[in-house]
């Protein structure tokens, strides 16, 4: 398993393997494909999607199935909805997940109610796949880390992958799954390189990967936090401190098992969500572990995050905006010392 | 039109009347939870529509869907006992009378959020655009509902799109307490497709023949793969726009006039006859067969049982962990 | 203090007081006056707001301040935030909280992040007021609870009152007060009544409110959810447990010392929250004690919420939705017991 | 048009142009972050049409909106230094250069949100009719903007209430690589207008002195206080729809005309000569004073410092806790 490709290719991959098993899968959203009826790109795609992700996929499936949208996120996110409802399996491109005001009533009353609202007599297989995350210097409307909000939403899965491997797999079990899927890409992570088999794989939602062993302190972290994870635990085994990095990879369902396991082993739980402070990922997990691992616990359950302010443009206050290393790592030797005092 | 759609007409219409006075009735017993909205004297728009439409065509509603789904094809019982809340409703008593569904019809649901329908019978217009099965969509919307920015994003796309969907607008004066002419900066609602370059056209909607002429064409452009058409019939809302509403905003001229000089079914009662589609023997045997299925219903709902209480948290994902 | 009205009559008040105080104070929602241009209602309203809540202030103060709008949530309610900004001080009604979907971007991007994208060079004094809530037979679009969601939000300042009185001192406070408040009106609280004096009077955002003080326990009880917490206390004190019942009243900003001075007492934390139990206002708090307050907490942090469904419609499965006092009771015993046990 | 409207127009858009091109040349050395989206080309727009709003008139924008805000009257060292991401910025470095504002001069905001203009234009306006201060609202949006439901919502709230709000389309041709056409189901964007029922009005927006004139009469007739008028103003995007967009959706022809033979300051150098509004001298003057006025800013904006890291969690509240 040799072959590195990007996590932007990853995720293209799984479109095209999806929309070659099943022709009832299609790709719906603003410049998907780009350039449509411009005369001389009559079956080439002008973009593939603002970011490139979807490059390739019009002109190989052909605007029929790759089809772009006006600007209007309610109309075509509803629409979305209703093609999954009677026959597709629309995977749908919400281009920031900062867009979603404009289709939240889609999403929330219509999409994610449906069935319950049916009595079960509905299935909605949609894949809204969106970017998020702030380090692009994309300032306030365009930075935001929304999957709190959708996992807050009975009726929808959210899925945050932190790495090319997973972004595939998962992405091809979202796109098969019969419910509708919050898929989020952190555009920061399209360039990351990482090594992906070819064809098809899936991974299942709500299983958490420990990305780390160790015995001294969880560390659950979403999306791109990972890395700043991975990156802290590397600074903190030098100081022989071996941390636990799990990575839940989908939030809803969220992998509750495998996080308690952990805790139970080493006591202690930080959390790493790039998202604002209140009513998030973070406390979510928090407080679930806080109710159902209380006997586990040593420590707080600390949590590194955003602040609670909207994401800045300067470059010097973005940098400060997300998560670090350094402050996780500073919160950690916090845990880790207040548990030696208690000890 | 002949004997048979004519008969199937009336049945239809007498259907959702005789619905919406058992359901005003019972409500004010208490005895159904929520508000309803109803659709008694507006029978005419939905019948002549969906007159036209197989049940691989897909409709999408309102708040104040009951006639839809009626003239859609839902079952009385299903709809009677949903209205309940029982276990035997068409959503199992979850939805309620908002969300009365049923998809095996082409009945997308009525909607509690005014304006949710036109993305939804965009999508279904484009499900039939794919899967090429000759399937339309139909949207019926409210004249409060066609200043929601999803009127507009729903029939752009339609129309840039060239889907097969017909933008039904019911056009009963008013949103909520609100006149159309107050909210409604456009003279007609009919006058917005040019926004579309799409057909506009303005239907007394209280003649269910002209609904029907109307929409014939409508529906037909759309399955041709001619595109969209917005038709705005224009009616009225006999009742309040919910149940308990003392309709303070009404001119006592105007409430005294409509259900009484202007009532759909009987002006179609008079067409059938004067037409001989139906004799009256006819009518009054449609008529107390559609009285007695109501009757029915209410009963069917009465002795359902309440769900389960584990329905509670199932059907909430086809699968979950 | 005699005087007793409706929650909903203390609310009208509020709007009344502060619209003769300052005439920058304006209304604007769907049929907050109804049957605007209806030839007999020149200066009268016909509804006062589909719950009635805004009846008279059309009569009152006319229609040039009390503005009907056309069914578009996304255009009065952006146009609301911009009147803020350029020197008005709205109250913008969204009619049921659920409707938000509608009007997500212009709350979200637009209004409450305008300051802090400018520089701190605005302010968007508006309040909107909106309802929430099961218990109306009103179905799954219509009977959310969605504070937790703008809760999320920074730049958003979120209030939820649990009775009469507070409501009119909040909603004084939050009318007058220079950022974007979100007022949670819980629609089966309308005819609550409870003492209110009349005339003016403020209660400051951020200051929790102790309903009824004990030891063994503290219950943080949001809205309505405090009297399923008083209706609890009174079945567990005829048991001999005290429970020490906090109302937050505003939810951002959260009085947090409060709650970690009562927890710091009694050593156990049950929240009660009607919304869906993922990323909501109980995981927040408790998430904020584990972290805060770690040392005090001899048992679970427990939240009783609605499930992570939508709100059915039937009557009995919609009781069995929101949060009950049996189910409060129930889970104090097993907090006390394992107290108890672990003593 | 006299000669001091004539001058400061050509300053204006030459001001935008000078700007611009700093912009991208800088954008690409990689010292300014996140993206840019250009306004060169479309300078005849925004000044034809702020060349008629005072300080207490608002306008709103969009995420190409450095044009909007110099044609507005912001301050171009505080415009340059923002989009550095520096505390001297008129947001002191936390918008960027899709949310520069200036309240002062009644600028509210270029906007990241596709479609978030049109509300906050309405909301301007209720604020100048209910103030009764005489100002107007100005919205600018794109072709591409024309589609999103707050179009709709936005217009017809204004024009329901009669508010003093003009709203101007500039019809660059695409909406990112998506041609007008494509996207939208109407003809033209000024035939929305009838949706309505307000004056709908299209103007080669690449003549400033026509723009001017259209937008001079729309403006009156909101002071005046008969509503809303909806301009169309046909323009094109030179540059990308973003710096680094390779444009493949383009064609040469388009390519090769545009900036060149339809560039609206030329048309304008040579209407002002003609029309001897301005001498050669005192064209070539007021070039060289932007031109410097511009490397000013940019000087400005090097030297100036990034923000203190306070100010990450400052000024998102007035007041909390
Ligand atoms: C998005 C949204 N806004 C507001 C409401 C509240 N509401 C329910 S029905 C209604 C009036 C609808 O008027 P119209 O579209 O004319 O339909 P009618 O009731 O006349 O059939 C309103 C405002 C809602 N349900 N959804
Ligand atoms: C609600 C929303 N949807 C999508 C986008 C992404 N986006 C940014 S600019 C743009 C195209 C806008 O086209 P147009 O309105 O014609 O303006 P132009 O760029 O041509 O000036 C799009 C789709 C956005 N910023 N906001
Ligand atoms: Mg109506
Ligand atoms: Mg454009």
């Amino acid at each position: 398993m040799a072959r590195k490709i990007t996590f932007s290719k990853a995720i293209n991959e799984a479109m095209d393997i999806a929309m070659e098993r099943d022709n009832k899968v299609i790709l719906i959203g603003e410049d998907v494909a780009g350039g449509a009826t411009v005369d001389h790109l009559q079956d080439e795609e002008a973009w593939g999607g603002v970011f490139g992700v979807t490059k390739g996929l019009g002109n190989k499936f052909g605007r029929k199935r790759v089809i772009d949208m006006p600007i209007a996120e309610a109309g075509y996110m509803g629409a979305s909805v209703a093609a999954a409802v009677t026959g597709l399996r629309p995977i749908s491109e919400l281009m920031f997940n900062d867009f979603i005001g404009s289709a939240m009533d889609e999403i929330m009353n219509q999409g994610a109610k449906i069935r319950y609202m049916f009595g079960g007599k509905a299935e909605v297989p949609l894949t809204i796949r969106t970017s998020h995350g702030a380090g692009a210097g994309a300032a306030a409307q365009h930075s935001q880390s929304l999957y709190g909000m959708l996992t807050a939403i009975p009726g929808l899965k959210v899925v945050v992958p932190s790495n090319p491997y997973d972004a595939k797999g998962l992405l091809l079990t979202a796109i098969e799954d019969n419910d509708m899927v919050a898929f989020f890409e952190d555009k920061t992570l399209y360039s990351m390189k990482g090594e992906v088999p070819e064809g098809y794989y899936t991974i299942p939602l709500g299983k958490a990967e420990i990305k780390r062993a160790g015995d001294d302190l969880t560390i659950v972290a979403i999306g791109k936090m990972v890395q700043v994870a991975e990156s802290a635990a590397n600074q903190l085994a030098k100081q022989n401190v071996e941390v636990e990095i799990i990575d839940p990879r989908s939030l809803s369902p969220l992998d509750e098992d495998t996080i308690l396991q952990s805790v139970e082993k080493t006591g202690r739980l930080l959390i790493i969500d790039e998202a604002n402070p209140r009513c998030n990922v973070a406390t979510d997990i928090s407080a679930m572990v806080v109710d159902k691992g209380f006997d586990f616990l040593d420590a707080p359950i600390k949590m590194v995050t955003a602040p609670h302010a909207p994401t800045p443009f300067a470059t010097n206050l973005e940098q400060l905006y997300i998560p670090r290393a350094e402050t996780v790592v500073r919160t950690v030797k916090d845990m880790i010392g207040e548990l030696t005092l208690s000890r | 039109m002949d004997k048979k759609m004519a008969s199937w007409m009336f049945t239809k219409m007498n259907d959702i009347r005789n619905f919406e006075n058992q359901v005003q009735k019972i409500f004010a017993t208490g005895e159904i939870p929520g508000f309803v909205h109803l659709y008694a004297g507006e029978e005419a728009v939905a019948v002549g529509v969906c007159a036209h439409l197989e049940n691989l065509d897909y409709i999408t509603s309102t708040h104040r869907g009951h006639g839809h789904c009626i003239a859609k094809g839902c079952d009385l019982n299903g709809m009677m006992a949903e209205i309940f809340g029982k276990e035997t409703g068409l959503c199992n008593g979850k939805g309620g009378s908002m969300h009365i569904a049923d998809l095996e019809v082409g009945m997308l649901g009525a909607n509690g959020i005014v304006g949710g329908g036109f993305p939804l019978a965009v999508g279904a217009g484009l499900s039939a655009d794919i899967l090429e099965n000759g399937g339309v969509a139909v949207c019926f919307f409210g004249d409060g509902a066609n200043n929601h920015g999803t009127f507009h994003e729903g029939i752009n796309i339609a129309a840039a799109l060239n889907l097969p969907v017909v933008f039904v607008a019911e056009n009963n004066g008013f949103g909520e307490a609100t006149p159309f002419e107050y909210a409604t900066s456009a003279k007609t609602i009919a006058d917005r497709a040019i926004a579309y370059d799409i057909p506009g056209v303005r239907v007394d909607g209280n003649d269910v023949t002209k609904v029907y002429e109307v929409a014939e064409e409508a529906i037909e452009r759309a399955r041709n793969g001619e595109g969209p058409t917005l038709i705005e019939a224009i009616t009225y809302r006999t009742s309040g726009h919910f149940e308990g509403d003392n309709q303070a905003y009404k001119s006592e001229s105007d409430k005294e006039k409509w259900p009484v000089e202007v009532d759909c079914i009987e002006q179609f009662k008079a067409y059938a006859l004067e037409n001989k589609l139906l004799s009256k023997t006819e009518l009054e045997e449609l008529e107390k067969a559609s009285l007695k299925a109501v009757e029915e219903a209410v009963e069917f709902a009465h002795h359902s049982k309440v769900p389960n209480e584990e329905a509670l948290t199932e059907n909430v994902y086809v699968s979950y962990k």
